[in-house]
């Protein structure tokens, strides 16, 4: 469904994605794992259009997007949750979500995308009671959350997740978790996870890509990844 | 006099709103829409209705013209240098309109007939107030639904806060930054076109309406378009009340006072939520 | 700010500054020199503010105008000594400054800018309304304003006032450079970075901000002091509303976070009108245009444009750092 | 070699606010001092040398002017300068001719320049004083005991302002009012409606900014019937026309030039007046000001020095200058003096109105 | 409880209507490390921003070592000795690291704009010894190699032990860290638990706010548990491990397995 070719991209002149290369099928959830700074994010910002890579090529369904404008790749039906969440801290939580509509939005699906709030609020019932709250006062777990929902919002086909744990209590993750293999099952959206908790992510994955300093220097099935010792003492800490 | 204040504050709002940038060349937009509707208006003779139109297209365009100028070819401009650019911008409206339109001051009738006044209550009003007060409803209640209750409008207004994540919500911000300084100029070319008859106007008086409109921009709650109505009327009327009570030397002073203190009880203007001003990035 | 030792590039500066009237002897060109150096000491101050501190003031120019009227007023109408009278007007302006300052300085962003633009016309207004202690709009017509005496030289021609005020503004600019590179420097510049952790590393914001808010407004007196005494005359439009947005410019056009940028933003923003004199009428659309080109291609000012330009002559960006590292 | 001397040109700078606040003092005052230097070179220039006219901008800023006029003395050795424009810019220079002696002639209109005369400095625009003497002589005539002022905030208001202040009790007039505006104000109504309260038999405006057209609309408004009385800075048949009806019947002072072609015709200056006013209207299709006429006298003072002294010589020219006796420039009939460098008495001034949009010689 | 470092009673900080620290008491004693967990939301920044005296309580009264220190600002309390790492990385983008550090002396030194400006032989000694001291810290958490770079130039981990050797250059009685472990992977969260050890056994307090409860359950002495603003549990890791009530709420099922 996404392939990528031998793709480079550079903050500047600091090259960051040598020559990277990977794919998701559809209906798959792919993880990413990798240290500080290897580059996960970089893919993402890549694959986006945020960061356009200088080299290589990168195909959504049989088109080559690797130029095309962020805009235009929501459009496509790819959304990213970005690190950090960058929700729009002055507008409410609910103008949020309805913003994750913009690319779909017309005056004929209005319905549509009402029905789409309550699936949210399905999603994360903990929302309900903030919609009107300004997205700036929200904790971060409940930022987190509303990110992934505004993502959810456009109805991608792949949705790419950037570290969707972090900061959030531990029974949220495993909600946040359990939701992503729900999202699959439920409305066969295919989805690349890029994650510190590399445990639990792999749990919940079909195949895993380890990134070191722009490279995949790993990939396979779940259980490879989760079986290989280098892995499991660099990443697993075990 | 305070509403065209508000206009101008308001022109400033949508840029902000959209960009996160004040723009200094506001006051220059409202000198241009007064300028070009002398000239349409009183030289040439079109229609009012027709002048009108043409004015705050044409002063549209250039709001385009410097955004597709000045703003976007920066890569990653901080806003202090936006800031200074938007500055040198105006300084070169006002040269290239000087060049054009010569220094004279230019004025023209009343929309509504030479110096008609409605009489209310003892205080005699000019018709062209009432031009300038309906405009500014207009303008005012367009704004609001606009920002508040469409969706290109919120749209707009996460590109000012997030613009990489508003990309992401599949926004096309390029298009946004381009369309708030066509709609802030187009504000402000119809603010300067209704006030052509009373206060005239000549190349340089951009950085008046500029001053005051930011005044009453900051004043109201900077982005908060009902404040900076309020707080652009609010300032008109003390400045009339203080010209005709207590000393018209100080009667540009005394409004500015006012002003600071309210900023110093209230650090995020007269009608700004405390809330969203902390979490505006400036 | 890498450990560099300051003094080199001062001592060239000091250097260039002495030696330059050898090569310039006009008393015109002298004359705008003189301009030059006044106007550093402004912007020099505010370049401390802004590019250090991190906050902006629209309303420079009346401590500037402060500072010019003390001394046309105190030595015009009291008959005082030009210095006490100096002193006296850096005295009022940093009480000033401290007055508009405390409340000031704590708002943010654009509207700390207006408050400081709105004290700033307020102050504008007093110079044109207080018609018997200013002389008004027509200026400060009471007395004409003495030249200067130091210890027994009289300072009125070109060549002295060009010592004079350099001399002054050497002596401060080392000051400055000193507060640079100390605990306050460093205090300053977490303000600028992030001020709820400058307050988390024990550092009062709140007072520092202040501090140099003050310590500006005192060096843009000293230098309206020098002005009023240099152009014997003050009226109140050259402390206007555009004084101060001039001043800005110069700290931005410049360079920010750099004093040798303020200096440099002074002498391009003061010597630029005057050679494009030749261009009469087109001078305003040359000097938008020089602005506007600027800003948009050396976004780090002149002195971070020449600062980049270096580092692309000697190719190696970040060399020196790799040097430092080994 | 004595004949390439001769060739080269005379240099006579001028420093004007042709932009900024007061362009509209500056403009025409250029476009006067252009023109007529062109003139004289076609007609063989001074001494046989080609004059070369150096013009330089003050913005109406007084730092830039000191510059301007330094540059013009140390960089260009003019032998003579006329402006600048405005008061508060002379007031700034007002010691640099004598410092490098050089005669300057100022197109600027504050008593302070002449008084006390300077060595160097001379002016050609009529006294403000004699502006408010006749303004006052005006009022008395017709009975008017009490006057409102307005004045504009700036050297030129704040000097008349004076003036009327200063002299109306000797009229036996009582200022009732007196309220300022700002130069870029567009609305006077607050200040016209306290004068309106008051027991005022007369506005006097003091200003010389597009804003003065603005009160005579305000007080229509208003429905002032009381007269309106301008300053001479009110001689820019723009602002008449800025005024549209609301401008009719307005009185104010000024040079003959705006009226030129209501004078008699044996009036000794109607020659010059009609001459200047045609030759500028028809290069410059824009109608004449008083103030280029404070130009158009400075350099023709200036000139006829010259000739006169016959030598190039910066003294030798000033005390030309300081004869001179009976020129008949736009402004009036130059008499300067050791004790007197105006030149010009109170009957400079005609009383100017507005009829059907037309500046007339007010009859009575 | 052994020699109170910080004591809490009845704190509390609302916002409009919202109760996000609702009467929260607690005792920290010298040389413990003290977690406060709780759901997203619950609370916990917003207390540290109280303590730090970063917000005012709305009511209640905070004690640092027997001192009532309830209503002072944030920068008083930082020269006090209380000291805070933040939960999205502050460090100063505009300094290099050893500048950061030297920033944190800034309590300890005393060179005012008058000194600075003359610089007197004293002030210059000041600086010397401000720079020792500085790399001091810098070496502890190896940076030292990097002391000249500009900080905003470090990989994300190496800034948030910038600010953690920033936070102990301003030689803290008691640290807060929130959220420590945000954004680093397994192995990295392990180095971070043996810092922050290593940091209470030159004997500094610790008060954490972290989610990764491996990290929580491995250092802790005590654990604080608060929901929607109000205290549900206190207690050892193996106490809280078992509470029903933060189970429900907070650590999952998955949390009681492990
Ligand atoms: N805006 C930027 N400008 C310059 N360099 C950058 C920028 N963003 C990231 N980098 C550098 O690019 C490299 C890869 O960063 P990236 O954010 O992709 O890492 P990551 O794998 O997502 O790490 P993390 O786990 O911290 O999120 C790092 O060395 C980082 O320092
Ligand atoms: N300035 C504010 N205005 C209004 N509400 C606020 C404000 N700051 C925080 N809140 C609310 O207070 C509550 C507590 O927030 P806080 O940030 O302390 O949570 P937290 O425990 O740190 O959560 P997390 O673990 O997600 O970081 C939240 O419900 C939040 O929405
Ligand atoms: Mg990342
Ligand atoms: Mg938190």
């Amino acid at each position: 469904m996404l392939r990528i070719q031998n793709i480079r991209s550079f903050y500047g002149n600091l090259l960051v994605l040598k020559n990277l290369s990977l794919h998701i099928n559809e209906g798959e959830i792919v993880t990413l794992i990798g240290a500080n700074g290897s580059g996960k994010s970089t893919l993402l910002k890549s694959i986006m259009g945020l960061l356009p890579p200088r080299q290589g090529l990168i195909v959504f369904q049989d088109k080559d997007i690797t130029h095309l404008r962020t805009e235009k790749i929501v459009r496509l039906g790819i959304a990213l949750v970005p690190e950090g969440r960058h929700i729009f801290a002055p507008l409410s939580v609910q103008d949020n979500l309805l913003l994750g509509s913009y690319s779909r939005y017309s005056f004929r699906n209005k319905s549509e995308v009402m029905a789409d709030f309550d699936r949210i609020f399905d999603l994360f019932p903990h929302l309900v009671k903030k919609r009107k709250q300004l997205a700036g006062t929200l904790s971060g777990g409940e930022q987190q959350m509303l990110a992934i929902g505004r993502a959810l919002m456009s109805r991608p086909r792949i949705l790419l997740l950037d570290e969707p744990s972090m900061g959030l209590a531990p029974i949220i993750v495993e909600d946040i978790f359990a939701k992503i293999t729900k999202l699959r099952s439920e409305e066969k959206t295919t989805i690349l996870l890029v994650e510190q908790n590399a445990e639990m992510a792999l749990d919940i994955s079909d195949r895993g890509y380890v990134l070191e300093t722009g490279k995949i220097v790993f990939q396979g099935p779940r259980e490879d990844l989760l079986e290989n010792a280098e892995i499991k003492r660099a990443y697993l800490g075990k | 006099m305070g509403s065209i204040y508000a206009l101008a504050a308001l022109g400033f709002n949508i840029i902000y709103n959209a960009t996160g940038i004040i723009n200094f060349a506001q006051g220059e937009f409202v000198m241009l829409g007064a300028m070009l509707m002398a000239y349409f208006a009183a030289v040439l003779k079109l229609p009012l209705l027709l002048a009108f139109i043409v004015v705050v297209l044409l002063v549209a365009c250039v709001g385009l013209i410097l955004e597709r100028g000045c703003i976007h070819p920066l890569k990653n401009p901080s806003i202090l240098v936006l800031v200074m650019i938007t500055i040198a911008a105006s300084i070169l409206l006002k040269g290239v309109t000087m060049f054009i339109a010569g220094k004279e001051v230019h004025g023209m009738e009343y929309f509504s007939g030479e110096n008609t006044v409605v009489d209310m209550g003892g205080a005699k009003v000019p018709t062209q107030t009432f031009w300038i007060l309906g405009v500014l409803g207009v303008v005012v209640c367009g704004l609001v639904i606009f920002f508040n209750l469409t969706l290109a409008g919120k749209a707009m207004r996460a590109c000012a806060f997030d613009r990489t994540a508003a990309s992401l919500m599949g926004i096309p911000t390029k298009r946004m930054v381009m369309f708030s300084f066509f709609l802030s100029a187009a504000i402000g070319g119809m603010a300067g076109a209704v006030i052509v008859p009373i206060s005239m106007a000549d190349y340089q008086s951009g950085a008046m309406f500029g001053i005051k409109g930011f005044g009453a921009a900051v004043f109201g709650g900077l982005g908060n378009n009902f404040g900076a109505v309020s707080a652009g009327l609010i300032l008109g009327i003390l400045e009339a009340l203080t010209a005709g009570y207590l000393s018209s030397h100080y009667k540009d002073a005394l409004p500015l006072a006012v002003l600071l203190l309210v900023l110093f009880v209230k650090p995020s203007g007269l009608f700004g939520s405390e809330a969203a001003g902390r979490l505006k990035k400036f | 700010m890498m450990k560099r030792n300051i003094y080199i590039p001062y001592a060239v500066f000091l250097m260039i500054v002495l030696l330059a009237p050898m090569f310039v002897k006009n008393p015109y060109y002298l004359g705008v020199l003189v301009q030059v150096g006044i106007f550093s000491l402004v912007t020099m101050g505010l370049s401390l503010l802004m590019g250090y501190a991190g906050q902006i003031s629209l309303g420079h120019a009346a401590f500037f105008g402060m500072g010019a009227y003390a001394s046309a007023i105190l030595t015009g109408t009291c008959h005082w000594s030009p210095w006490l009278a100096m002193g006296a007007g850096m005295l009022i302006t940093a009480c000033v400054a401290w007055f508009v300052g405390t409340p000031s300085l704590k708002l943010k962003g654009h509207y700390l800018a207006m408050a400081t633009l709105g004290f700033g016309l307020i102050v504008n207004i007093f110079f044109l309304a207080e018609v018997d202690l200013t002389g008004g709009p027509s200026g400060y017509t009471f007395a004409r304003i003495p030249h200067i005496t130091f210890i027994k030289w009289t300072i009125k021609s070109e060549t002295s006032s060009y010592y004079f005020v350099w001399g002054i503004l050497l002596v401060i600019l080392l000051l400055t450079l000193h507060i640079i590179h100390s605990r306050v420097g460093r205090a300053l510049r977490s303000i600028h970075a992030d001020e709820e952790a400058a307050r988390a590393m024990g550092v009062n914001t709140a007072q520092y901000k202040v501090g140099i808010f003050i310590l500006s407004g005192i060096y843009a007196s000293l230098a309206g002091s020098l002005y009023a005494h240099y152009i014997r005359f003050v009226a109140p439009d050259p402390f206007g509303l555009m004084e101060s947005v001039l001043l800005v410019t110069m700290v931005i056009v410049g360079g920010m976070g750099s004093i040798w940028g303020a200096i440099a933003g002074a002498a391009l923003l003061i010597i630029l009108p005057e050679a494009l004199r030749f261009f009469q009428d087109y001078n305003i659309l040359i000097y938008g245009a020089i602005l506007l080109f600027i800003m948009l291609f050396l976004p780090g000012g002149i002195f971070g444009g020449s600062q980049m330009l270096w580092l692309l002559i000697r190719k190696i960006p970040g060399r020196r750092q790799e040097a430092k590292d080994g | 070699e004595k004949k390439e001397e001769k060739k080269e040109p005379i240099k006579i700078g001028a420093i004007f606010s042709i932009t900024g606040g007061a362009s509209w003092l500056g403009e025409p005052e250029r476009n006067t001092m252009v023109m007529y230097v062109e003139k004289i070179n076609k007609a063989g220039g001074v001494l046989g040398r080609p004059i070369e006219l150096i013009v330089e901008d003050t913005e109406g800023n007084e730092t830039k002017t000191v510059n301007a006029t330094k540059k013009l003395i140390t960089k260009d050795n003019v032998i003579a300068i006329v402006g600048p424009s405005r008061s508060g810019s002379t007031m700034a220079i007002i010691d640099i001719p004598g410092e490098y002696k050089v005669p300057l002639i100022s197109c600027a209109a504050a008593e302070s320049i002449a008084v006390p005369v300077r060595k160097y400095v001379f002016k050609t625009p009529q006294k403000d004083s004699d502006a408010a003497l006749r303004i006052l002589e005006h009022l008395k005539k017709k009975g008017v005991k009490k006057i409102a002022i307005m004045s504009e905030a700036s050297g030129f208001g704040d000097q008349g302002r004076l003036q009327l202040k200063k002299y109306a009790p000797e009229y036996g007039i009582a200022v009732v009012a007196d309220d300022t505006y700002g130069p870029k104000d567009t609305d006077m109504t607050p200040q016209l409606t306290k004068i309106k309260a008051t027991e005022a038999q007369a506005v006097v405006n003091w200003s010389i900014v597009p804003a003065q057209s603005i009160i005579p609309k305000n007080m229509k408004q208003l429905g002032m019937t009381i007269p309106l009385y301008q300053s001479h800075g009110f001689g820019n048949p723009k602002y008449a026309e800025a005024c549209g009806e609301a401008g009719e019947g307005i009185i104010f002072p000024a040079g003959r030039l705006l009226a030129c072609d209501t004078l008699p015709d044996d009036h000794p200056q109607k020659k010059v007046l009609m001459n200047y006013k045609k030759e500028y209207e028809e290069r410059f299709k824009d109608s004449v000001s008083t103030f280029g006429g404070h130009a158009y006298d400075a350099l023709f003072i200036i000139v006829e020095a010259i000739k006169k002294a016959g030598v190039v010589d910066k003294d030798k020219i000033r005390d030309e200058i300081e004869k001179t006796k009976g020129f008949i420039g736009t402004g009036g009939i130059f008499n300067y003096s050791p004790e007197d460098h105006t030149g010009l008495q109170k009957d400079a001034f005609e009383m100017l109105t507005i009829k059907n949009g037309k500046f007339v010689v007010l009859q009575d | 409880m052994a020699d109170p470092i910080l004591e809490l009673k009845d704190v509390c900080r609302f916002f409009g209507g919202v109760r996000a620290v609702d009467g929260v008491s607690f005792c920290v004693s010298k040389g413990q490390i003290k977690s406060i967990i709780g759901p997203n939301g619950a609370g916990k920044t917003t207390l540290f921003n109280v303590i730090a005296g970063n917000m005012k309580p709305t009511k209640g009264n905070i004690r640092l070592q027997n001192r009532n220190v309830t209503m002072l600002p944030d920068y008083k309390m930082a020269s006090l000795g209380v000291t805070r790492t933040f939960q999205t990385i502050k460090i100063f983008s505009n300094m290099t690291v050893l500048e950061n550090v030297m920033i944190a002396r800034h309590p300890r030194s005393r060179a005012g704009f008058f000194s600075a400006a003359f610089r007197f032989p004293w002030m210059r000694r000041e600086e010397t010894s401000l720079i020792r001291e500085s790399r001091k810290y810098l070496e502890f958490f190896d940076l030292l190699g990097k002391a000249d770079h500009p900080a905003h130039t470090l990989p994300f981990k190496e800034q948030r032990l910038l600010e953690f050797a920033r936070a102990l250059a301003n030689e803290p009685v008691i640290l807060l860290a929130d959220e420590p472990a945000a954004g680093l992977n397994t192995r990295e969260t392990k180095d971070i638990a043996a810092l922050i050890k290593r940091i209470r056994d030159t004997g500094v307090t610790v008060l954490l706010v972290e989610h990764d409860m491996s990290l929580v359950m491995d250092i802790s002495d005590e654990i604080l548990v608060l929901d929607f603003g109000k205290k549900i549990a206190e207690g050892t890791p193996e106490h809280i491990r078992k509470n029903d009530e933060v189970i429900a709420v907070y650590l999952g099922r998955r949390a009681e397995g492990a």
